[in-house]
């Protein structure tokens, strides 16, 4: 059951992160695309007993951080990419090399490199213990980002506004 | 592995509170840039020193009062900790530590005292007055650590502490060049001393790490000293000449390695240059560093290590001749100095050679002995110089002054009293005491090659002595004037801040010689009381003569001394014009004698400047201007922008995906390197 | 029982199509999504393994990048309006100027 | 098992959409009129009969059925279609972790009445919210039309905004309740506590008279959270895109938004996922703060202890539950009603306005309860 829906999403995964590569002409559909890839990486994390993650996946990757590049893509109201179709062919069969290559590499590292997964304990990726974990143990690095987010707060306010005064 | 001895938290509060002293004045003026108004500098320098004075005279009588072994330890935290190496920072007061403990803050408490009038005039404005204390009580910190030290390591840190102090306090007043110049030259010359102490303190520690017992504290190394008596090292070729050669012990090695540091702090030929050059420095620091403590860190750092030295009879024998020599050598040139503070200088010099003597000859005891009277009787003879040159407003040639006993009666007699001191008239002049012992001491070593000279040269100095100490006293206090009118009119004695150290002074002049005589002089039990409290803490045979035998050296040397006053007194009371006939007809030796054998012309020729010449060209021309510079850092710098400004700026093409590419296939292919 | 070695094959094949995007497509803001898409691949990779060992290290991490992810994709967009509104243009080619 | 999920299902389907859709919209006008002191539409009638204009809402389907549903010439068509079902979706989905009744037990048959028990049921429902604003969004950007645009990007920026906000003025009850799990938290309101019980943590007295301990209040959240309660109820109101929060659609400004290329039943689909929301938004609202399907002052062990030696444990329970659900729908209803009200109540506010009551105020508000609310935990050591 659950391994059936495991493929469900990862191919829901890919398929949206193709239609986001490969979508030349409408920014707005490659994001959308993307969405569907962040919902069904979602799933795919709440399979793998993270739920925290899953759900915090589809509320700040899908409902925030995409919703932010539509936004953008909307405020500048992009609809065609203007492209000049010169050194267009070279970098797509460059591109597709390389990912061939990466992919290729990436399989053959992790083939038959991971026994059967551990046992786990209930409550496994829960918001208690990630959250016990988190405020014990990584507290400083919890700290760093918060201290990450303020800066990036700042930065997009003085980059995106109009005149600084 | 000093752990069981028995601990003082009293120790470390010694050295360490002249140091807060001198950090509060140091943070004052180097970083609040404020100095503090007179009274709180005085209170709290000379605060620090009296407390730290009282604490060693507490810890003083806590040892004494100890049955069994007298020693105190302090360890405070471990300094240096490399595996079996361990180098504590601890303090370690035993009889010799605590007599020189003792006597250092004594007399320094008192030279403060004196400070505090003798530095009144000058330069309050530039926070001089503060910087003087601040200084001040640096030494004072870093004498203490030396004395006090419980290893060798820690010994040094003091040892270039007070380097460092005397530096400063030499060219305190740096406005003049010259003073710095000295300053200079008596931390250079001291450097090369360090030198050769550094290497002995590495030679022992090796070899002890290598017999198999790394031992840093002085006991834990005097335990283990006997892994490494019978080890021999062989003279390079260059040295077969040196007897005992081809085979010299390494103790032997050592102890001459120590004592090359020995000389350079305590002024010994060929080192002593810097110590007359030194007399630049306000009269207080002479008195307190160039003629009562640092300069007798030398003979303290000896006695110390006398366990050493009964092991090396070669470094010994060195010693003692190096000693007597000084001894004369210096006398010889004090003839003839004019400057007040020079004679002062080159006597010190000279009794520091009759301390190594002693030391040389295996009589720590009388060495410790006759620094202690030394300190007093020279730092008395200092400060009272100090208080005429106030009195002549700064003048310091001899020429320039005599028939001030009308003038300046109370410093006229304490100074005659430091005279008398230092020249050793029987009973009452602790001269008298610690020199004869000396002499004895000497006269009595026959394991030492040729001891008779030694005796000899000793007893000759010793009339030396007392003639050019009268000449100076007859020559500054008696005659008629020869000072201007207008400076004559103000000539009158110093305030008592400046007097009353004087009046201690005198008094432990007369007296301190009481500490430790012979029975055969002061025939009560245990009369040399001092001496044998040092004992344990020494390693010497304890010599038994017949009384006969010392009254009658004791008689010989008095005559000579008597002679040698009784001639001076001719020479400079009598008949003042003598003098200058006998200079010339004997011409060319008074003339170099004048000219201290022209020795620091001798060294500025044979040493200075090739020195200079060689580090100018091959150094700095040849080595650092051309090859670190300009091959090695411009050269690098060159290349590596050729390079980028030709072949690697094409890689910024300003394309995001252009580096983005690049990045991907360098991780493909480290990955596949890794991998494949 | 979801197989890890999947889950790992799963984000190996959304970091390699990442990469193609982000280095292929040239309109900025597709570059900064295929650089979320990569990040997301780390992220699938880094539960995968939580869960394989068992251990929620992983998850923290993830968390970690969400929260570097959400920063950088302000200051990114930020960067792109900034840029849009000097230049009329989100071609990753017309911002070739920092160059030799 | 499956039969009771279904069960559960049809429940939420035939009470919650097909009874309650039809009648809000009826109640709407209705409340409307009362409140504009108006009669309000009810000339829809079946042979005559016209209960109260009960039948306007059926009049309103036929219509929206049979009018004409175009596409507007440039825009996506595939999204366009889509963005209706889109927006419909995460309103229902919102109720699958719902509690609307506690757990009961007959005899080995245990009964849990929400239909998806999941341990993290706050963050599902944050995380399906946070989907809702994808509708809108597309099919403002989808119909290629300025006013819907600017609908569109409105939206966006106003729901980003107020799911922070959201989050953040819950915090507090989670510290409060401790779980985020919401038939827990029903559960967990289904008590009482004794209004002066702080004099004694504030260590005033020891204890308390026997006679102050009569003195109680339901430990709802909203006695436990009143700030929070307010604060929460402001940002889902305001996510749910509905007057006074409808710069989005602001009809005056920007031609009615981003459904404006919308007709015929693909309107209504929009419009209905609004209404939709009411009810969801009362449901959420009142398990988080009015104590779900609790009684005040009767718990359930005592009205099952009450009614069971007069009818017996079976009865009882049924019964119990019966009431329960009747409480729960009531507090509903009670919710549907002050939302109506306030609706109808508040004119527009500008986009600005909007902004700015998110950031410069829910915003700092509910992070100092955040702060008091740790703090006075920390001090009693968690509630009893």
């Amino acid at each position: 059951m659950s391994l059936l829906f495991f493929y469900l999403f990862a191919a829901i995964a890919i398929a949206g992160a193709l239609g986001m590569v490969l979508n030349t002409r409408n920014t707005v559909a490659a994001a959308l695309s993307l969405v569907l890839t962040m919902v069904s990486l979602g799933g795919v994390y709440v399979l793998l007993e993270a739920y925290l993650i899953g759900a915090l996946q589809i509320l700040i990757y899908a409902g925030a951080i995409v919703v932010l590049f539509l936004f953008v893509v909307m405020l500048m109201n992009l609809r065609q990419e203007e492209f000049s179709p010169q050194r267009q062919r070279v970098t797509k069969i460059a591109g597709a090399v390389i990912g061939f290559l990466v992919l290729l590499q990436f399989l053959q590292l992790i083939h038959g490199a991971f026994g059967e997964p551990a046992a786990i304990i209930e409550g496994f990726g829960g918001y208690r213990q990630v959250g016990a974990v988190l405020f014990t143990d990584y507290v400083l690095a919890f700290e760093a980002t918060s201290l990450l987010l303020l800066a990036a707060m700042v930065g997009a306010v003085i980059l995106a506004k109009r005149k600084i005064d | 592995m000093v752990g069981e001895l028995t601990e003082s938290q009293l120790l470390r509060w010694i050295p360490l509170l002249p140091l807060m002293a001198a950090a509060v004045h140091g943070v004052l003026l180097g970083v609040v840039r404020r100095s503090l108004p007179r009274g709180l500098v005085i209170v709290l320098s000379c605060g620090a020193v009296l407390v730290s004075f009282l604490i060693s005279f507490v810890v003083l009588i806590e040892l004494t009062a100890m049955e069994g072994e007298r020693v105190l330890i302090d360890n405070v935290y471990t300094w240096i900790g490399a595996g079996r190496f361990s180098a504590e920072v601890a303090f370690l007061l035993d009889p010799l530590s605590a007599a020189m403990s003792l006597m250092v803050t004594g007399v320094g408490l008192l030279i403060h005292i004196y400070s505090i009038g003798y530095m009144d005039e000058d330069h309050r404005e530039d926070k001089g007055f503060q910087r003087f204390f601040c200084f001040m009580n640096l030494f004072m910190f870093a004498m203490l650590t030396l004395v006090l030290a419980d290893n060798l390591l820690l010994m040094f840190l003091g040892w270039e502490g007070v380097g460092l102090c005397s530096y400063l306090l030499i060219g305190f007043w740096y406005a003049d060049r010259f003073n710095a110049y000295c300053g200079s030259k008596a931390f250079i010359v001291n450097r090369i001393g360090d030198f050769g102490f550094l290497v002995g303190i590495f030679l022992l520690f090796w070899a002890l790490a290598d017999a198999g017992q790394a031992a840093i504290a002085f006991r834990d190394v005097e335990a283990s000293l006997g892994a490494i008596v019978e080890r021999t090292v062989t003279l390079p070729a260059w040295l077969q000449f040196l007897p005992g050669a081809p085979e010299w012990r390494l103790t032997t090695v050592i102890g001459i390695c120590l004592f090359v540091g020995a000389v350079g702090k305590s002024a010994q030929i060929p080192l002593y240059v810097w110590l007359p050059d030194a007399m630049a420095g306000p009269t207080p620091v002479s008195a307190l560093i160039h003629a009562a403590t640092m300069v007798t860190a030398g003979v303290y750092m000896v006695c110390r290590m006398s366990f050493l030295y009964a092991e090396a009879p070669g470094a010994s024998a060195l010693i003692a001749w190096t000693g007597a020599i000084t001894a004369i050598f210096a006398a010889t040139i004090a003839i003839a100095q004019t400057d007040i503070k020079k004679v002062l200088a080159y006597s010190t010099v000279s009794q520091l050679g009759y301390m190594f003597l002693a030391a040389g000859v295996g009589a720590y005891s009388a060495a410790i002995f006759h620094l202690v009277t030394h300190a007093f009787f020279k730092a008395l003879l200092f400060l009272g110089s100090g208080a005429v040159i106030l009195a002549m407003h700064h003048e310091q040639n001899t020429d320039k002054m005599g028939g001030l006993r009308k003038y300046i009666p109370r410093t006229h007699l304490v100074f005659g009293i430091g005279v008398v001191a230092i020249a050793g008239l029987p009973y009452i002049a602790s001269g008298f005491f610690s020199k004869d012992e000396i002499l004895l001491s000497a006269y009595l070593a026959h394991h030492v090659p040729g001891y008779m000279a030694l005796y000899a040269i000793g007893v000759l100095t010793a009339g030396i002595t007392a003639f050019y100490m009268f000449r100076v006293h007859f020559r500054t206090f008696f005659g008629e004037c020869r000072a201007p009118d207008e400076v004559r009119a103000h000539i009158h004695d110093p305030k008592n801040v400046v007097l009353v150290p004087l009046y201690v002074l005198a008094f432990l002049a007369i007296f301190g010689g009481y500490l430790g005589p012979s029975e055969a002089f002061v025939p009560i039990p245990d009369a040399n009381s001092l001496g044998n409290f040092l004992l344990p803490a020494l390693t010497q045979e304890a010599h038994h003569v017949a009384h006969s035998t010392e009254y009658a050296l004791a008689g010989l040397a008095t005559g000579i001394i008597l002679v040698g006053i009784l001639l001076a007194y001719l020479l400079y009371v009598r008949k003042p014009e003598l003098p200058g006939r006998i200079a010339s007809s004997l011409g060319g030796f008074s003339r170099a004698v004048a000219n201290k054998y022209y020795v620091d012309e001798i060294y500025d020729a044979v040493i200075v400047r090739p020195l200079v010449a060689i580090s100018d060209v091959v150094l700095y021309r040849g080595i650092d201007a051309t090859v670190i510079d300009d091959i090695g850092a411009n050269g690098s710098a060159k290349a590596v922008r050729s390079l980028a400004s030709n072949v690697f700026k094409y890689l910024q093409s300003g394309l995001a995906q252009g580096y983005l590419f690049l990045m991907v296939v360098g991780t493909l292919a480290i990955i596949g390197y890794l991998t494949w | 029982m979801v197989p890890i070695e999947h889950a790992i094959a799963l984000s190996g094949i959304l970091f390699a199509i990442g990469t193609v995007g982000a280095i292929t497509r040239r309109n900025l803001i597709v570059v900064l999504m295929s650089i979320e898409l990569m990040l997301n691949a780390v992220n699938v990779a880094l539960v995968a393994f939580s869960r394989l060992w068992g251990n929620l290290d992983g998850q923290i991490f993830v968390l970690m990048v969400i929260v570097v992810a959400a920063a950088e994709v302000t200051v990114g967009l930020g960067i792109v309006i900034s840029l849009f509104r000097n230049r009329e243009s989100v071609n990753i080619e017309d911002v070739s100027l920092l160059k030799w | 098992m499956l039969v009771v999920v279904i069960i559960k299902l049809l429940f939420i389907f035939l009470v919650i959409v097909a009874a309650f859709l039809p009648i809000l919209t009826w109640v709407e006008r209705k409340q409307s009129a009362v409140m504009q002191d108006r009669i309000g539409a009810n000339r829809a009638d079946i042979f005559g009969i016209r209960i109260l204009g009960l039948f306007h809402p059926i009049a309103d389907v036929l219509k929206l059925f049979t009018k004409e549903d175009f596409v507007p010439q440039g825009a996506n068509r595939v999204l366009h279609l889509l963005a209706p079902v889109i927006a419909m979706v995460p309103a229902i989905m919102g109720m699958a972790v719902i509690p609307y009744g506690g757990v009961y037990r007959f005899g080995d048959l245990e009964l849990n009445l929400v239909v998806a028990d999941v341990d993290w049921g706050m963050l599902y429902i944050f995380a399906v919210g946070s989907l809702a604003t994808y509708g809108a969004v597309i099919a403002g950007w989808a119909s290629n039309n300025n006013w819907s645009l600017l609908g569109a990007m409105r939206v966006s920026a106003q729901m980003i905004s107020y799911e922070v906000t959201m989050g953040l003025a819950v915090v507090g009850i989670f510290v409060v309740y401790g779980t985020l799990r919401l038939p827990e938290m029903a559960a967990f309101q289904d008590q009482t506590f004794r209004l002066l019980g702080f004099v004694e943590v504030l260590g005033l007295v020891q204890t308390l008279p026997v006679w102050l301990d009569w003195i109680r209040l339901p430990m709802w959240g909203i006695f436990l959270q009143p700030l929070g309660f307010i604060l929460f109820l402001t940002c889902i109101m305001a996510e749910n895109k509905r007057p006074p929060f409808d710069a989005p659609e602001g009809e005056s400004e920007i031609v009615s938004g981003y459904h404006l290329e919308y007709s015929g039943m693909r309107f209504g689909l929009f419009f209905t996922s609004e209404l939709l929301e009411i009810p969801v938004i009362g449901m959420i609202v009142a398990t988080l703060f009015l104590g779900g399907w609790a009684i005040p002052f009767l718990s359930q062990e005592t009205i099952i202890g009450v009614v069971t030696p007069i009818f017996g444990e079976g009865f009882a329970t049924g019964f119990c539950m019966i009431l329960h659900v009747a409480t729960f729908l009531l507090k509903v209803i009670f919710l549907i009603w002050l939302q109506v009200a306030i609706r109808w109540t508040l004119p527009r506010f500008r986009y600005d306005q909007i902004m700015d009551l998110c950031w410069k105020m829910i915003l700092p508000l509910s992070i100092v309860n955040v702060l008091v609310t740790g703090a006075v935990v920390l001090f009693i050591g968690g509630l009893q």
